[in-house]
C-alpha cells in the first residue's frame, strides 16, 4: 500500500516537476509572478479536444497543434501584455496585477466556449499492469515517462547548449546581458515559448487521464509554485526536486488523512518553508541591505 | 572622554563567500569591510570620514545606524551621562535616543507633502499608531498644529522668510527638484531631538550654491542644536571648510586620524585617496 | 572617434546629473575620467552605451550618431564595457562566461581571442578554474575574468569603469599591466573611469576632470603642470 | 424594490470589504490574497453566534471581529517577515488553508453543505433586524460607520505613517519608527472591518458555505478595489460600486443570464489589464504600486 502511494506520488509528482519548470523558466530569469501561466495548463486540453473530437484529426497531429496554439497564446501574454509593461518599467505588483487578469479573461472565455463542466477527452479506462500487489496503468507510465524525456532534455540543453548559457546568464544579471549584446526582448519570446511548450503538456498528460475543467489551471499553478519554493527560488534543479517531493507527500497525506486535505498539506509544508528555510532545500540565502 | 558622544571600539565587520580550490575542496574566503575600528566622536565637533570607494565608509554608518551587525567589537553612546550599548538597540529606537541619519539617496517620502515630510519626522510618535486615529482627538490636534508650527519655524530659521519650501508645502515631496529634496531631507532632522547626525555625502550630485547652502545648515546644527555631525565626504574644499576632525579609512582600517589639515596634507593619505602627487610630480619632470 | 556634444541626462525626470558634457576622444586615444562620487563618471559610460532613461544631445562613433540608438546596435559596432565592481555571471562557469561574452565570434575566432588571453591572464590558463563556478573565485580573480570577458570580443573601443575599485594594491597593478600589455599590442581606445588620480594619470594620454555632470577641463598628460591642475580641481 | 435594497446591500457590503483592504493594498502596499478567509471566518463566526450562542447585533458582531482579529494577527505574525511575492504567497496559503478547513472539516462547518438558517440578530434584544429594509438600513449604517472610520484613519498620522512606509521603509526606521508594528496594526485593523462584511453577509442570506469564501472571491475584492483605485477612500468605493452595478447592468442590456456570468468576469480581467497600463492607480485612485 505505501509503496503504490509512493509510486502514485512520484508519478503525479513529475508533472508537478514539468509545469514547475515552465513556471520557474519564466520567473527566474524575467522575476515576473506569472499567474497567467495557469491558464496555459487548463487551455491546452480544451484546443486538443477541439482538434481531436470536433474536427476529427488525428491524435498526433492534433497534440502538436494544441500544443502550438498554447505556445501562441503563451508568446501573445508576452507580446501584448508583460512586454510593454516592462518597457514602461512598472513595478512587479502591476505586472502580477496583469497577469491575474489575463487569467480572468482566459479562464471565462474558455467557459463562455466549453461551459463550465469537465469534460473527458479520452474517455475509454486505461489498461494497467500489475508487478506484485502495484497497479500502474498505462497512462500513468506515459505520463512519467513523457514529463522525465522533457525535464530530462531541458536538463541538458541547459547544461550544455548555448540557450543554456543564455537562460542561466540571464537569470544572474538581465543588465549584464544587454551589456554583451544579447538580444533580452527576443530571447524572452524563446523562454515564454518553452514555458508554453511545459504547462501544454502537463496539461494534456493530466486531462487526458481525468478530463478538465476551465478552473484546473489554478491549483495546478499552486502545486507548481510551492514546488518550485521549497525547491528553492533561482535554481532550475529546485522545481524538479521539490515537484517529486510535494507529489509524494501529498500522495502520502491521502494514506494518513483523506484526499480532500492535499492543497491545505501543501501549503502548509509551503509556510513551514517560508518560515525556516526560505531558500528551499538548494536555494541560497539572499543577503539583505 | 566626558567629551565623547559615540564610542567605537574595535568594530570589525567581514563578508565572506566560499572558494574551491583544486580538486573541490571548499574554504572560506573572508573579504574584510571593515577592521578593528577605533573611533572616538567628540560631543558637538564635526567629524569628516574620508576615502576611497569601497573603503568601508557607508559600512560604518550601516553599523552605527544598526542596519548591519558587526561581528566584533562595542559600540556606546553616551549623550549626557547615559550610556547605550548601540549593539543591543533595534535600529528604530536610535532616532528615538537621539541618533539621527541622512542616506546617500535622498530617501524623502515622494509621495507625502513638503509639509508632510516634516510632521513624519517627528521622533515622538504620538498620533502614529491605529488606536489613537479614533480616541484623543483634541490632543492629538494640538500635537499636530505645535508640529506644524515647528517645522515652519525651522523652514524660516534655514531658508528665510519666503522660501520656496512654505510655498510648496502642499505639493508632494517629489515636485522638489533634486536639489531641494536634499535640503529638505536635512531639515528633516531639525524636526526630532537629536544629539548625533550621521550624513553620508550630504554634496554628492548637488551644484555648488547649494554646496554653499548645505554647509550653512550644517553649521546651524551645530552651532543651534549643540547636535554633533559624523559625515562622509569626497568634497575635499567642503571638508576643509567645515569640519573640525578628519579621519582617513582605508580598506578597512582607520590609517589616519586627527584635524582636517593635518589629515589632508598628509602624504600618505594622498597617495592612497586622490593620488601621490609630490613624488609623481618629480618623475613627470624628470621624463620632461 | 567618439564624440558627445551637450549631453543632459539622468535616471529621474526632474534630476538631471549630466548637465552638458562635451566630450572628443580621437582614435587610440586613452582618456580618463576622473571626478568626485556623484559627479556623473559611470552616468557618462550609461550615456554613451544607451542605457540612460532620460538622456538628449549628440553621440557620434566613428562618425555614425549613436544617441537614441539601442544598448545592443551600439555594443555591436565593437565598444565593450567593464561594469563597476567587475561584474559577471556568478552562477556560470568561467569557461561559460566567456563562451557568453564571446557569442558574437564563430569558432575558430573564439578560440584565438581565448589563447591571446591566456598569454595575459593566469586564471583562465589554469585548467583547474576553468570549469568553476564564478562565484567561487576570489575578488581578484572576478576581477580579472570581468576584465577577460570585457576585452574577448577585441573591442575597438573600451570603456572601464573603475576597474581597481575594491582590489588589493597587488591585484590593481595585475590589472593595469594587462591593460598596458593590451594597448601596446592591439589598436584600442579607452575611456577609464577612476578615482585614483595617479592611477588615472599613469595610464592614460588624456585626462577630463568632471564636475557637477560638466567637464571642466580636458589635460593633456604629458604637459608638466597636470598635477597642479588636478590639484586646483580638487581642492579649488 | 426589493431588487435595488438588495444591490443596495451588497454594494454596501463590498464598500466595507474594499474600503477596509485598501489599507492594507493602498496604504501599507501589502497585497493580501487572504481577504476572503477573513471574510469568511467573520461570515462562519456570526453564524455559530447567531444559531449556537443565539447572542445579540452587538456582541456578534463584536465577537466576529475579535476572532478574525486573531487570526489575522497571527497571519501577520507569520508572513510580515517576508517579502514582495514570498508575502503573497503566504496570505495565499493561508486562503488555501482556511478555505480547506471549511470545506472540509464536515463535522465543525457542515463543509460543502453550508449553514443554512442563520437567524436574524436581534439588537439590545429588542427590535429584529428584519426583512430587506431592516438589513438595507443595518448594512448602511455599518458601511457608513467604516467609510467614517478609514476616512479618519488615513487622515490620521497614523495614515501618513503607513504612507511613509509604502515610500521607504528604511526612511522610516532611521526616522525612529517601528514598521513592524504599523504593519501588524494594518493588518489586524483591515481583516477586522473585513469580518463586518462577513457579519452582513451571513444574516442576511441566512446562509453560508465555503464557496463564497473562495480564492476567487480573494481575487474579486482585490480586482474589485485595483479598478476603483487605492491610497483614498473614493477609489475603493468607486471600484465596490462597479463591480456590483456591472453584472446588474449587463442584464438591463439584455445579454442572457448564462453569458452575463461570464462576460463580466471578461470585462473586470479586461479593465484591470487596461487599467495597469494606462492608469495604474485605477478610476479614482491615488496610489501607483510604484516603488
Amino acid at each position: 500500500m505505501f509503496i503504490q502511494f509512493l509510486i502514485n506520488g512520484l508519478i503525479t509528482g513529475s508533472i508537478y516537476a514539468l509545469v514547475s519548470l515552465g513556471f520557474a523558466l519564466v520567473y527566474n530569469t524575467t522575476r515576473i509572478f506569472h499567474i497567467a501561466y495557469a491558464i496555459l495548463y487548463m487551455i491546452a486540453p480544451y484546443f486538443l479536444m477541439t482538434f481531436l473530437i470536433k474536427l476529427q484529426i488525428s491524435p498526433i497531429l492534433s497534440i502538436l497543434i494544441a500544443i502550438s496554439l498554447t505556445i501562441i497564446v503563451s508568446l501573445a501574454t508576452e507580446l501584448f501584455v508583460y512586454a510593454p509593461l516592462v518597457k514602461k518599467k512598472s513595478s512587479p505588483n502591476v505586472l502580477m496585477i496583469s497577469s491575474i487578469g489575463v487569467m480572468i479573461i482566459a479562464i471565462n472565455l474558455v467557459a463562455l466556449c466549453y461551459g463550465n463542466e469537465t469534460k473527458i477527452i479520452n474517455p475509454s479506462l486505461s489498461d494497467s499492469y500489475k508487478i506484485g500487489n502495484i497497479i500502474i496503468t498505462y497512462n500513468q507510465i506515459i505520463q512519467f515517462i513523457t514529463s522525465s524525456v522533457f525535464i530530462g532534455l531541458f536538463m541538458v540543453f541547459l547544461k550544455f547548449s548555448k540557450f543554456g548559457i543564455m537562460t542561466r546568464a540571464m537569470r544572474d544579471d538581465t543588465e549584464l546581458c544587454k551589456v554583451f549584446s544579447m538580444n533580452v526582448p527576443g530571447f524572452r519570446l524563446v523562454l515564454f515559448a518553452i514555458s508554453g511548450l511545459f504547462a501544454a503538456i502537463g496539461g494534456i498528460l493530466t486531462a487526458w487521464d481525468f478530463g478538465m475543467d476551465p478552473y484546473v489551471g489554478m491549483p495546478m499553478l499552486l502545486n507548481a509554485i510551492v514546488a518550485l519554493i521549497i525547491g528553492g527560488i533561482g535554481k532550475f534543479q529546485a522545481p524538479v526536486i521539490g515537484g517529486l517531493v510535494l507529489g509524494v507527500l501529498q500522495a502520502l497525506s491521502v494514506l494518513v488523512f483523506s484526499a480532500n486535505w492535499k492543497d491545505a498539506i501543501a501549503f502548509s509544508v509551503l509556510v513551514l518553508f517560508l518560515l525556516f528555510r526560505p531558500q528551499g532545500f538548494i536555494g541560497e540565502k539572499r543577503r539583505l541591505v | 572622554m566626558n567629551n565623547t558622544i559615540l564610542h567605537i571600539n574595535s568594530v570589525s565587520k567581514s563578508f565572506s563567500h566560499s572558494i574551491k580550490k583544486l580538486n573541490g575542496d571548499v574554504s572560506k574566503e573572508e573579504y574584510c569591510v571593515l577592521d578593528k575600528i577605533d573611533l572616538q566622536v567628540q560631543k558637538g565637533k564635526i567629524t569628516a570620514i574620508i576615502g576611497s570607494n569601497g573603503a568601508g565608509k557607508t559600512t560604518l554608518f550601516n553599523i552605527v545606524s544598526g542596519l548591519l551587525n558587526t561581528d566584533k567589537g562595542e559600540l556606546f553612546y553616551t549623550p549626557n551621562g547615559k550610556k547605550y550599548n548601540l549593539r543591543k538597540i533595534s535600529p528604530y529606537k536610535l532616532a528615538r535616543i537621539g541618533i539621527g541619519r541622512m542616506f546617500q539617496d535622498n530617501h524623502i517620502f515622494p509621495k507625502l507633502t513638503v509639509m508632510e515630510n516634516m510632521l513624519i519626522a517627528d521622533t515622538d510618535p504620538y498620533g502614529e499608531n491605529a488606536f489613537t486615529s479614533f480616541f484623543y482627538h483634541r490632543k492629538k490636534r494640538k500635537i499636530e498644529k505645535e508640529r506644524k508650527l515647528r517645522a515652519e519655524q525651522i523652514f524660516e530659521m534655514l531658508f528665510g522668510k519666503a522660501n520656496p519650501f512654505c510655498e510648496k508645502q502642499e505639493d508632494y515631496a517629489e515636485t522638489l527638484s533634486y536639489g531641494q529634496q536634499r535640503l529638505l531631507g536635512l531639515a528633516r532632522l531639525f524636526m526630532g531631538n537629536y544629539k548625533l547626525v550621521l550624513l553620508d555625502e550630504p554634496t554628492a550630485g548637488v551644484n555648488p550654491v547649494l554646496v554653499k547652502k548645505i554647509a550653512e545648515i550644517i553649521r546651524k546644527m551645530v552651532d543651534k542644536r549643540q547636535m554633533t555631525i559624523l559625515l562622509i565626504e569626497h568634497n575635499m574644499p567642503f571638508v576643509e571648510s567645515l569640519a573640525d576632525l578628519c579621519v582617513f579609512i582605508n580598506t578597512g582600517k582607520i590609517e589616519t586620524a586627527g584635524s582636517v589639515v593635518e589629515v589632508l596634507d598628509n602624504p600618505h593619505v594622498r597617495e592612497n585617496y586622490l593620488g601621490k602627487r609630490t613624488t609623481k610630480r618629480n618623475s613627470t619632470d624628470a621624463q620632461a | 572617434m567618439l564624440k558627445l556634444e551637450n549631453i543632459h541626462g539622468g535616471y529621474r525626470a526632474n534630476h538631471s546629473i549630466l548637465n552638458g558634457v562635451d566630450l572628443n576622444i580621437a582614435t587610440n586615444e586613452t582618456m580618463a575620467i576622473i571626478g568626485q562620487n556623484g559627479t556623473g563618471k559611470s552616468t557618462l559610460a550609461k550615456a554613451i552605451l544607451g542605457m540612460l532613461p532620460f538622456c538628449s544631445g549628440t553621440i557620434t562613433f566613428n562618425g555614425i550618431s549613436i544617441n537614441n540608438k539601442n544598448t545592443i546596435d551600439i555594443i555591436n559596432k565593437g565598444i565593450a564595457y567593464f561594469m563597476q565592481g567587475g561584474r559577471l555571471f556568478p552562477h556560470l562557469t568561467v569557461k561559460e562566461n566567456l563562451v557568453f561574452a564571446g557569442s558574437g565570434q564563430n569558432k575558430t575566432d573564439f578560440n584565438n581571442s581565448l589563447s591571446r588571453l591566456k598569454q595575459h591572464f593566469d586564471l583562465i590558463e589554469n585548467i583547474n578554474k576553468f570549469e568553476l563556478e564564478a562565484s567561487y573565485l576570489s575578488g581578484g580573480e572576478k576581477h580579472q575574468l570581468a576584465m577577460a570577458m570585457a576585452l574577448i570580443n577585441n573591442p575597438s573601443f573600451l570603456i572601464l569603469d573603475e576597474p581597481s575599485a575594491g582590489l588589493s594594491p597587488q591585484n590593481t597593478e595585475k590589472i593595469y599591466e594587462v591593460l598596458e600589455q593590451i594597448k601596446k599590442e592591439q589598436e584600442v581606445t579607452i575611456l577609464l573611469i577612476e578615482q585614483n588620480v595617479d592611477k588615472a594619470v599613469a595610464f592614460s594620454n588624456m585626462v577630463a576632470l568632471l564636475k557637477n555632470g560638466v567637464i571642466e577641463k580636458v589635460l593633456d598628460v604629458s604637459h608638466a603642470k597636470v598635477y597642479e591642475e588636478i590639484d586646483e580641481f580638487y581642492f579649488e | 424594490m426589493n431588487y435595488v435594497f438588495h444591490i443596495l446591500i451588497m454594494i454596501n457590503i463590498y464598500i466595507i470589504l474594499s474600503v477596509s483592504t485598501n489599507l492594507l493594498v493602498g496604504m501599507a502596499n501589502l497585497l493580501s490574497l487572504g481577504q476572503a478567509a477573513f471574510y469568511g471566518i467573520g461570515a462562519y463566526v456570526t453564524a455559530y453566534a447567531l444559531i449556537g450562542l443565539g447572542l445579540p447585533l452587538l456582541p456578534t458582531l463584536l465577537l466576529a471581529m475579535g476572532v478574525t482579529a486573531i487570526f489575522s494577527f497571527l497571519l501577520a505574525y507569520i508572513s510580515l517577515k517576508l517579502e514582495g511575492d514570498y508575502f503573497i504567497l503566504a496570505t495565499l496559503g493561508f486562503q488555501i488553508i482556511i478555505f480547506t478547513i471549511l470545506y472540509n472539516w464536515i463535522d465543525v462547518t457542515r463543509g460543502p453543505y453550508g449553514i443554512p438558517g442563520i437567524p436574524s440578530p436581534k439588537l439590545f434584544g429588542l427590535v429584529k433586524i428584519e426583512g430587506i429594509t431592516g438589513y438595507i438600513i443595518l448594512s448602511t449604517i455599518l458601511s457608513a460607520i467604516t467609510i467614517f472610520v478609514f476616512y479618519k484613519i488615513i487622515n490620521s498620522p497614523f495614515g501618513r505613517a503607513l504612507k511613509g512606509m509604502r515610500d521607504d521603509e528604511i526612511a522610516m526606521i532611521s526616522l525612529g519608527k517601528n514598521i513592524t508594528v504599523l504593519k501588524v496594526e494594518a493588518f489586524v485593523l483591515s481583516s477586522a472591518f473585513v469580518a463586518i462584511a462577513g457579519f452582513i453577509y451571513a444574516s442576511y442570506i441566512s446562509y453560508i458555505d465555503p464557496t463564497s469564501f473562495n480564492l476567487d472571491e480573494a481575487i474579486f475584492i482585490l480586482t474589485a478595489i485595483l479598478i476603483g483605485g487605492t491610497g483614498n477612500i473614493k477609489g475603493p468605493v468607486i471600484g465596490a460600486v462597479f463591480v456590483v452595478l456591472l453584472p446588474e447592468i449587463l442584464r438591463f442590456v439584455g445579454m442572457p443570464d448564462n453569458l452575463a456570468a461570464n462576460m463580466r468576469m471578461i470585462i473586470y480581467g479586461l479593465t484591470l489589464i487596461i487599467l495597469m497600463r494606462y492608469r495604474p492607480q485605477g478610476i479614482a485612485g491615488e496610489y501607483k504600486f510604484s516603488k
